[in-house]
């Protein structure tokens, strides 16, 4: 029986905590098919800005949009490679410098499939999820971010 | 009267949401998705400058497409997750 | 001034928790001009072999040679891309199906130079570094591996 | 008496130190890698079939290669690390 995919929601209300990044590595460890795990994790950047420091960024999506386009996005990356797992998590508020905003892992049999799928993964989130980051400086003026 | 309604809604996202200074707005009549930009842009001349993308019942559009009656339009500014 | 760099212990007896690697991704939050982590994680793969299923991998390692090694792909791939921090970890002794034998750990301002360098190294820590693993299966029979 | 001695340490490792039946040999008089190779496959017939290369004081060697005095050479059979 073919395993159904519904769409599930990748969104999480402020930062990321090791913890829960740790529960995640920890919740594959009954899977003994999977051989590797490739992990990609966003960090805020204490970046320079006209008018100071970036203290924190706040995300904002288009919640339904994002959802269907990453569950698209799965859907096309489990058919081009042979993963066992793949789990998607992006916060939405606000996320302070040094703390986690995006976390992508796969896992797979063979290593190369999880390394090359997770890459291709945070590439595909950073240009097709509808998702902004507003980075909040010192003196409280905000900027709009822009991938790439 | 007798006529169908065109209603359809637009939802605003990041910078273009500021400057519209709301995040939906509901209009109607507008065939069409190059139609709906001469409206803002009439309406709103502070987004003229803003690079946007539109989707039309959550799909990304290019070039002229049309509006469908109760359509959920989007005004999406350049991505900036993760 | 430059940081200078030695050679430091890669190799934790065991498997390597999911807690240490939640401590190790916690470290970082104060380096706030970090924007992309990448970690590769090796798990131990519950394979059929000949004689039975495979219960645990035993490492062992020439460790001054291993050690050496490993302080000299640090410094190649720290010459090659512009990386904050880098961090490997190897299990020596039993690691059971599903436990963790090998954490490798990149971290760089954007997310290229982490990716990339992550996905080095776990190739080359599988080519160049002195260790074996042997697998144990069920019926006590042992089986050494070998990469690629 | 007065002849300098050549003394070396072999380390063995995997399946070479599993059908050596020990991971440490001290061996004397070799001079060159393809020598010993000679002098094991002889003495120890059993490893012929075994895949391994050999590393000088910590470094990995290819084809003949000298055994300083004193020297730590290692037999390694492939990595199957990670």
């Amino acid at each position: 029986m073919e395993k159904q995919r519904k769409p599930k929601n990748i969104f999480v209300e402020g930062p990321i905590s090791p913890e829960k990044i740790a529960q995640s590595i920890a919740n594959h460890s009954s899977k003994t098919d999977i051989g590797g795990h490739s992990i990609f994790l966003g960090q805020v950047r204490a970046d320079e800005k006209e008018g100071g420091k970036v203290r924190a960024i706040a995300y904002s999506a288009y919640e339904e949009m994002a959802l269907e386009k990453a569950f698209e996005i799965r859907e096309e990356i489990f058919a081009k490679y042979p993963l066992t797992c793949m789990h998607i998590y992006h916060s939405l508020g606000e996320v302070k410098v040094g703390e986690i905003c995006l976390f992508v892992f796969t896992s797979s049999k063979h290593r190369k499939a999880a390394i090359e799928s997770c890459e291709e993964l945070v590439e595909r989130i950073k240009k097709e999820l509808p998702v902004w980051g507003q980075e909040l400086v010192d003196n409280e003026k905000a900027v709009w971010k822009e991938n790439q | 009267m007798g006529s169908v309604e065109h209603k359809f809604k637009v939802l605003a996202f990041g910078m273009i949401a500021e400057k519209l200074k709301t995040s939906e707005l509901e209009l109607e009549g507008i065939p069409s998705t190059e139609v709906l930009k001469g409206y803002l842009f009439q309406q709103y001349p502070e987004i003229k400058d803003t690079k946007f993308s539109i989707s039309v019942n959550r799909k990304q559009v290019k070039g002229d497409s049309p509006i469908p009656n109760e359509a959920e339009v989007a005004l999406l500014p350049p991505f900036s997750g993760g």
